[in-house]
């Protein structure tokens, strides 16, 4: 069996030197598998990914403890210029799409580690296929796109780096309801192709849907992995990440009542 | 026994308290006790003087930091506003002999005046072709300080003549309970009271419905227009203040000095208070009073000092290769650098961490 | 009564006996501040004018000192020839002080003037403004720039082949010292019923004088006085030369320095121009002064080049000194005494370095009317040689000195 | 599904009240994108409308144009009677319309309180001088307002994020800021852009909770851009559809859930 | 006519100065997002470091300017190594500032080592000229003009044909979205920080080569720039060329016809009015005249 493409050992991250965010978080993208993070909002998956991209200095953000290996490679604390040429590339979370360039400015900075023109050529072919509103775009200042077309400019401008591991941070995020479905599809096809996944979501009914292995991340600590089948299976995910009631039934919106709910895996 | 609940807030009044804590009490308490003592111990002219200076520009930076740091809008022109606000008081406080008082409004309704004229600029420039802009300012400025000679005396400059006296107590020439002081103590006294009090109305200010809106106008201007903030209102608005202020100190500057000449207000001066606000962090007046305590004594200890540095020319012949001046400012540019690698928010921001690490200590994280 | 500059071997015994210890005497040793540029553009001047002031005092240190057992200390700070910063320096240094023997820079001493005031302060301005001679709290040396510059036109319309039709223009730095020469320059015109055909200011510190010295040549200007300090005054004459602009130049004295005559405008120079100051050229035996300053220098400053500021900042401590004997003499060192000495120490002589000073209150001195033309020659010393020594125009007589109103 | 409705809202339809908001034939162009075309429609007061679309339909772009914001080429916006289109955003907010924004909009180096404070800006006076001078009117305003933010505070369980700079605040309680900085407004119309996307589970419901009761407690008018589906099937009294900027349906969220022309260019499978 | 001609010519080279001034200033906005006040401190340095190799050293001129220039770069360079790498993302206030200090810090440097005195560069310009039709051409303004239009040339074909420019507009604009794109912004802020020293590190060689010398004051003309960078919109490397010729024309006619048309104004009106131009070309295109606006959008 080949090693997995990502392992996470034991990561500590401190931000601001005082502000823990990861304790000891470990986890494994297999070589060619589609892996799911799941987690409230606060919980650290996007420290994770920016501790995998060495984008942490920015934020003032420090990996203290632990190992980040790409294959054989250990690239904790990498220069992100290094970890982009290893072959990951990344959706950020919040799009952060260049919004004082083009459309199509934008997406050759996707491919700026690539050399090969003609493969980028083709690369940008399909990113045109797979969002065809962004062709009738491309000329456009980026940052005059509507919030679901600069989502799909972040997800085209990723797939222009053709990685080996693609890093997804809530990829559906503002997207329509159709889109969100493509955008699966979209993920299902470039894994088929090679390409391993990470992927963050809130919409945790899309990513079990397509994962082939999930985690959930509590206050820094993954508190529960399995596969994703099983995870679906798991009541408290269920309950908590699908919006299932025991009971089968959906609720109305509508209806919730006016109690908190509170329960957490850790304090 | 410490009594419980000491920080316990029992009304929305008191939780908009300027100095709540226990902690901050005694910070205020300690402020004023050294106001209060230190011209009586440090009686050096030389010491005093920079004293004097640096609260002169704690007042301008404050001003600044008004503009700059809570509304957002990159000033250059800072510098322009301050020689106006000296020239108004030789005219004002000078030629006319108007009271202390009353000079100083005359000066900071005359910034607050060419700021209004100034300020519409803000509406249609942003960012750095603003700083440009009123970067512009200072040499036209200049060229206008040269040639208004009626006004400005011209080439020559000015003597600055304004009294400084509130009543029967005169700054200038101090004297309580049969003690009196020197010029320089009464300055000291009368500057640092004037940085108290410009720095409560700016915090003032920051806390209440217009300071709010300046900083929304600098975080996201659009957004701001949307939920009711007339943005360009509170641009011009901050624009006019800040000259005001700015002219309050060129006032103080003025007639401290006692003479003022076209080319001291130049681009270095207004650097110098951009060199302020950002040392000291932007969008806090506390840390505008820091920097400008930086920025003012920083080079006065090296002048001060230089003789025991190895290398430093101190006299004409001897055999230092640089001379004290230009270690001042390497020095000090090394400083600021560092500082700002260190800590990109600025003393404000070093002022903080001690804070919350002696909040959270023992523990680090 | 022709009071002796200290000078002479141990002159001046002080009757009154000793001076009581006060700011800046303790008793052995007389601190005297300096406040000059000794670093920025004006540093080429600030730096040789201290080592002249020095060199004096080490002179005179090595012969006892003044009234032959008080030792002199300079208190040296350097102020760019920044207004505020001289403001600053003295403030830094007043209170060690009994005064300050070098003040350079007009901008600077207008900026003080108020303190000095104030303080009853002496300070001897390293400049030459008219305004000081009026003025209590200063103790000026030399002829005044206006009167340099009245000379310098008598000169152009005697002997330098001028004529009162000739296009004469000006070329000021934009500030109070531009001023001095353009109020002398208008005075001139007046007193020789000429006109100024065309003026030209600039700012100090300018990199490009294409446009001036363009509008110079446009309007035909065959005599140009410029007054200005050295680093600009190589540019102007730079771009003068380039632009193949040749009238007759005469430059006012803090517009010349000896790196001139090594540089590649020093043929310009030598053809078209002349420069008005006081004294004799560097290194003269025919002037006694001038041997005796040589061998000094050569003992106490061996490092220093020859230098026409090194010789103002020598002069203007032979005055200090001959203030600091009267002092001393009335058994007074305190800032009172001080002023009360520097209106009774009469005529002072500076040995043909400059000419005579009549000292007295404010309001009865009478400056010297004196300049001496040079011209540049690279083979000398300085790069300049005597044109003409010491002469006193007519008009320069005339002029008035008032009080500055500040 | 269900379609139950707690607050007794009014008949939308309801021939006898006029509407509070009537859009007509709104056109809105940027050089050769044209954002919306003609597109109409009507608010009753209290009604909670939903408008959805593709990406770029050309949503957003309707609260930009409520806003002032966009200045639409053609059409007419009209809030109880009185035109909006020329008026300037600030103008607009005073009239009573607030939002929240797609992208947060809230001003980061400021605390969730001075935020939610911003709200009210339009309803206070305090200028330069009184702030300055802050004891007596300024003091007394700032209370009084404050005092108002607490109970929203309340409401939205904000209570442990007061004084936390907004731009530190996790992604799900800065949506639910920014709803407290438009309800602080005491808005007549309530725009709300894309509120819970972004959110889990968890949250999502929380924001349907407070929507649920706002509209129980203010009975104000909402207009919802959303594209979680549940949300808007769930609270919405009618919905529009928009799709490159030209409107394709309007009616009963059960009615454009089964609309095929919504089906095809918006919903595909996931209905 | 000639003495048009003739200021034109010598706003000409003016304006060249300008233009390779304000070019530096571009290269480091376009890659960081601030305006570099060193740039003038830099300027200085390239020109004593010119004066160093091609007077004390006595390297033939030409090389000495291009040793200057490289040395200059390395100089650059080298900021970003000690410096600029921990201030990846940080506020560009506090980059602003650093400059600042890197100013503070250049210019005591420069003095300390060569002195305030006025130093003569060993060149084959100085004063020379050519005249042609009743206008004096300064060898050193053509040649200044000359290389001013070789750089822009190469400038604009490195840009062309490199991803560097695209490289810089994104990390100015985002250095962290950037960094995820595997653009080393280090190496970009290297890049930018060589290149405009290098230009000034030209603009200060070919200043010093003039009439009147070498003195340490050579860098205040990048404040004279700054009016030529904005008028022709900041990021704008094309504008920056323009805007530093119209800069420089309109100096130097100003200046040229004070006595005539602008007594009125006072004295030296030339030195404010780029000033005034700028202003009033901002408040008709407050982006200036090729600059691209910022794009905000809610
Ligand atoms: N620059 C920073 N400085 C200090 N703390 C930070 C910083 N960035 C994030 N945090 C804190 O780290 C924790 C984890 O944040 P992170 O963004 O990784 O969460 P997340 O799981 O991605 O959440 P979400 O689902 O909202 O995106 C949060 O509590 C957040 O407040
Ligand atoms: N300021 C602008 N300049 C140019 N084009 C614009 C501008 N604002 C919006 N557009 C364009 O108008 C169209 C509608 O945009 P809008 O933001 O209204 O879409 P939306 O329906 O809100 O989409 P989403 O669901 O993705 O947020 C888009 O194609 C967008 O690119
Ligand atoms: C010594 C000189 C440089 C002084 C100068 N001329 C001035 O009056 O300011
Ligand atoms: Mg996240
Ligand atoms: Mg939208």
């Amino acid at each position: 069996m080949s090693p997995p493409v990502l392992s996470v050992n034991n990561l500590e991250v401190v931000y601001d030197d005082v502000v823990l965010v990861l304790r000891g978080l470990s986890l494994e993208v297999p070589d060619g598998a589609i892996v799911t993070l799941l987690g409230a909002n606060g919980a650290g998956k996007t420290t994770l990914l920016r501790a995998i991209t060495g984008l942490l200095m920015p934020h003032r953000g420090k990996i203290t403890k632990g190992t980040i290996r790409l294959g054989e490679d250990d690239i904790t604390g990498a220069d992100p210029a290094v970890v982009v040429r290893h072959g990951i590339a990344q959706v950020m979370e919040g799009r952060r799409i260049f919004a004082e360039i083009t459309v199509d400015e934008n997406l050759r900075t996707g491919a700026y580690t690539r050399r090969g023109r003609a493969e980028v050529r083709e690369s940008y072919a399909r990113v045109m296929d797979l969002f065809p509103v962004l062709r009738n775009r491309r000329r456009s200042i980026a940052g005059y796109l509507s919030g679901g077309e600069q989502q799909m400019l972040a997800i085209g401008r990723a797939l222009m780096a053709s990685p080996e591991l693609l890093l997804l941070d809530e990829p559906s995020l503002g997207l329509a309801p159709k889109l969100v479905e493509q955008v699966r599809d979209i993920i299902v096809e470039i894994n088929g192709q090679g390409t391993s996944v990470l992927l963050v979501e809130q919409n945790a009914v899309m990513a079990l849907s397509i994962a082939g292995f999930g985690y959930v991340v509590e206050t820094g600590k993954v508190v529960q992995d399995g596969p994703a089948a099983d995870l679906l299976a798991d009541e408290d995910i269920r309950e908590f990440y699908l919006g299932a009631a025991q009971h089968g039934q959906r609720r109305s919106l509508a209806d919730v009542k006016s109690y908190r709910r509170k329960k957490r895996w850790s304090a | 026994m410490p009594k419980p609940h000491r920080n316990l807030v029992r009304d929305y009044a008191q939780d908009l308290r300027l100095f709540g804590s226990p902690m901050s009490k005694l910070g205020l308490v300690l402020m004023i006790a050294a106001f209060l003592v230190l011209p009586t111990v440090v009686q050096d002219d030389f010491w005093l003087s920079v004293l004097i200076y640096a609260g002169i520009t704690a007042v301008g930076a404050i001003g600044l930091n008004l503009l700059t740091g809570y509304c957002g809008q990159i000033s250059l022109g800072h510098a322009f506003f301050i020689g106006a606000g000296a020239y108004v008081t030789a005219k004002a406080g000078g030629d006319f002999g108007l009271p202390f008082p009353l000079w100083l409004l005359a000066a900071a309704a005359g910034g607050a005046v060419l700021g209004g004229l100034i300020g519409p600029f803000t509406l249609r420039l942003r960012g750095h072709y603003l700083a440009i802009v009123t970067l512009g300012l200072v040499f036209l400025g200049e060229h206008l300080w040269r040639n208004l000679d009626d006004f400005t005396g011209g080439n020559s400059g000015t003597s600055v003549d304004a009294d400084v006296a509130i009543g029967p107590v005169n700054f200038a020439d101090l004297s309580i309970f049969g003690e009196s002081y020197s010029r320089n103590q009464g300055w000291f006294w009368l500057v640092w009271t004037l940085v108290g009090l410009v720095a409560l109305l700016v915090k003032n200010l920051a806390r209440t419905r217009p300071g709010r809106a300046l900083q929304a106008v600098r975080d996201r201007d659009q957004a701001a227009e949307v939920i009711g903030v007339r943005a360009g209102r509170y641009k011009i608005g901050a624009f006019m203040t800040s000259s005001a202020i700015a002219s309050t100190a060129g006032a103080l500057f003025g007639s401290y000095q006692q003479f003022v000449s076209p080319d001291e207000w130049n681009l270095l001066l207004s650097i110098q208070y951009i060199a302020v606000i950002i040392v000291g962090g932007l969008g806090t007046v506390f840390g505008s009073v820091l920097g400008a305590l930086f920025v003012g004594a920083l080079p006065a200890l090296i002048d001060r000092y230089s003789d025991v540095i190895p290398g430093v020319r101190t006299s004409v012949g001897d055999s230092g290769f640089i001379s004290v001046f230009a270690l001042n400012q390497a020095i000090f540019g090394l400083l600021i650098v560092l500082f700002l690698v260190l800590e990109p928010r600025g003393l404000a921001g070093i002022w903080l961490r001690i804070k919350t690490y002696f909040k959270t200590w023992p523990f680090s994280y | 009564a022709c009071g002796g500059a200290g000078d002479d071997e141990g002159g001046g015994g002080g009757q009154a006996g000793n001076p009581g210890t006060t700011t800046g005497f303790d008793g052995t040793t007389i601190k005297l501040g300096v406040l000059s540029p000794l670093s920025g553009p004006v540093a080429v001047i600030g730096q040789p004018l201290t080592s002249g002031n020095q060199v004096w005092f080490d002179a005179l240190n090595a012969r006892g000192g003044v009234a032959g057992k008080y030792k002199v200390e300079l208190v040296q700070e350097d102020t760019q020839y920044r207004p505020e910063v001289a403001v600053q320096q003295y403030n830094k240094v007043k209170g060690d002080v009994v005064a300050f023997t070098q003040l350079l820079g007009t901008p600077s001493t207008l900026a003080v003037l108020p303190q000095l005031r104030a303080d009853k302060m002496l300070a001897a301005p390293a400049s030459l403004d008219a305004l000081w001679v009026r003025e209590e709290n200063l103790l000026p040396v030399g002829a005044p720039y206006q009167v340099q510059a009245i000379n310098a036109m008598d000169h152009y319309l005697t002997e330098g082949g001028g004529t009162k039709d000739a296009k004469i223009c000006t070329m000021v730095q934009d500030d109070v010292y531009g001023e001095a020469g353009q109020a002398g320059i208008e005075f001139a015109a007046k007193s020789y019923g000429f006109t100024v055909a065309n003026t030209q200011r600039f700012k100090s510190g300018t990199e490009n004088y294409a446009g001036q010295i363009g509008a110079l040549a446009g309007a035909g200007c065959q005599l140009v006085f410029l007054t200005a300090t050295p680093t600009d005054a190589a540019k102007i004459w730079g771009t003068a030369a380039q632009a193949r602009f040749a009238p007759r130049w005469y430059g006012q004295s803090p517009s010349y320095t000896s790196a001139f005559a090594k540089s590649a405008i020093a043929p310009y120079l030598q053809a078209y121009v002349t420069i008005v100051a006081e004294g004799t050229e560097w290194g003269d035996d025919s002037v006694p002064g001038m041997t005796e300053m040589v061998d000094r220098k050569n003992r106490f400053a061996p490092q220093q080049e020859p230098d026409y500021y090194f010789a103002f900042g020598y002069n203007q401590a032979r005055a200090m000194t001959a203030v600091l004997e009267k002092a001393v003499e009335l058994g007074d060192l305190s800032r009172d005494g001080i002023l009360k000495a520097s209106r009774e120490i009469g005529t002072v002589s500076f040995d043909g370095l400059m000419g005579d000073y009549e000292y007295g209150s404010a309001d009865t001195r009478n400056p010297p009317r004196s300049s001496t033309l040079f011209k540049v020659d690279p083979a000398k010393p300085f790069g300049l040689a005597t044109l003409k020594y010491n002469f006193s125009s007519q008009a320069a007589q005339q002029y008035q000195f008032t009080k500055a109103n500040l | 599904m269900t379609t139950s409705d707690p607050a007794p809202a009014p008949e939308a339809e309801s021939e006898t009240a006029p509407p509070i908001l009537d859009v007509r034939d709104l056109t809105l162009r940027f050089g050769g994108v044209t954002a919306l075309d003609g597109v109409s429609f009507a608010v009753g007061r209290g009604e909670l409308f939903a408008v959805i679309g593709p990406n770029g339909a050309g949503k957003t772009s309707i609260f930009n144009c409520l806003n002032g914001v966009y200045r639409p080429q053609q059409g007419t916006i009209t809030l109880d009677g009185g035109s909006l289109v020329g008026r300037a955003p600030a103008a607009i907010a005073a009239m009573g319309v607030a939002r929240t924004f797609q992208n947060l909009g809230l001003f980061e180096h400021l605390t969730l309180v001075e935020n939610l404070m911003l709200g009210r800006h339009h309803l206070m006076r305090t200028g330069f001088g009184t702030g300055m001078l802050w004891w007596g009117r300024a003091k007394r305003e700032e209370v009084r307002h404050r005092a108002a933010v607490e109970e929203i505070v309340e409401l939205l369980e904000l209570e442990p994020y007061r004084r936390m700079p907004a731009g530190l605040l996790p992604y799900g309680v800065a949506k639910r800021a920014e709803l407290g900085r438009a309800l602080a407004m005491e808005p007549s119309l309530l725009l709300l852009d894309e509120p819970v996307a972004g959110m889990n589970l968890e949250e999502t419901e929380d924001t349907a909770r407070y929507l649920v009761e706002v509209r129980r407690e203010l009975g104000l008018a909402m207009i919802l851009v959303e594209h979680d589906m549940r949300l808007v099937m769930d609270l919405a009294d009618r919905v529009l559809a928009l799709d490159f900027g030209v409107a394709i349906a309007t009616g009963k969220p059960s009615e454009i859930q089964n609309h095929p022309a919504v089906i095809e260019a918006y919903l595909g499978g996931a209905r | 006519m000639t003495t048009f001609l003739q200021n034109c010519f010598a706003g000409l080279a003016l304006g060249s100065t300008y233009a390779l001034v304000a070019l530096g200033f571009v290269v480091i906005y376009k890659s960081t997002g601030v305006i570099n006040f060193a740039q003038g401190g830099l300027l200085a340095l390239g020109a004593y470091l010119g004066y160093t190799f091609s007077t004390n050293l006595a390297i033939a001129f030409g090389v000495a300017i291009l040793l200057a220039c490289a040395s200059a770069a390395l100089v650059g360079a080298g900021f970003e190594r000690i410096v600029l790498r921990r201030m990846v993302g940080q506020p560009p206030f506090a980059v602003i500032m650093i400059t600042i200090g890197l100013l503070f810090v250049l210019e005591p440097l420069i003095t300390a080592i060569w002195g305030f005195d006025n130093l003569q560069v060993t060149n084959p310009w100085n004063i020379r000229t050519v005249e042609a039709g009743g206008i004096v051409f300064g060898v050193r303004d053509l040649w200044t003009i000359g290389l001013t239009a070789a750089v822009v040339v190469a400038f604009f074909l490195f840009f062309r044909y490199t991803s560097l420019g695209l490289a810089m507009r994104a990390t100015a604009f985002d250095p962290e979205a950037a960094l995820a794109q595997g653009i080393s912004a280090r190496r970009v802020y290297a890049v930018s920080w060589a290149i405009a020293s290098a230009l000034a590190a030209l603009a200060g060689i070919t200043m010093a080569a003039g009439p009147g010398g070498l003195t340490p004051s050579i860098g205040f003309i990048a404040l004279a720039a700054f009016p030529a960078m904005i008028l022709g919109g900041l990021d704008s490397p094309a504008g920056a060329v323009l805007g530093g010729i119209v800069i420089g024309l309109a100096e130097a006619l100003t200046r040229g016809y004070q006595d005539q048309l602008f007594s009125w104004a006072g004295d030296n009106v030339s030195i404010i009015v780029p000033y005034l131009l700028m202003i009033v070309i901002l408040l008709i295109r407050p982006y200036g005249l090729l600059g691209t606006k910022d794009v905000r959008r809610i």
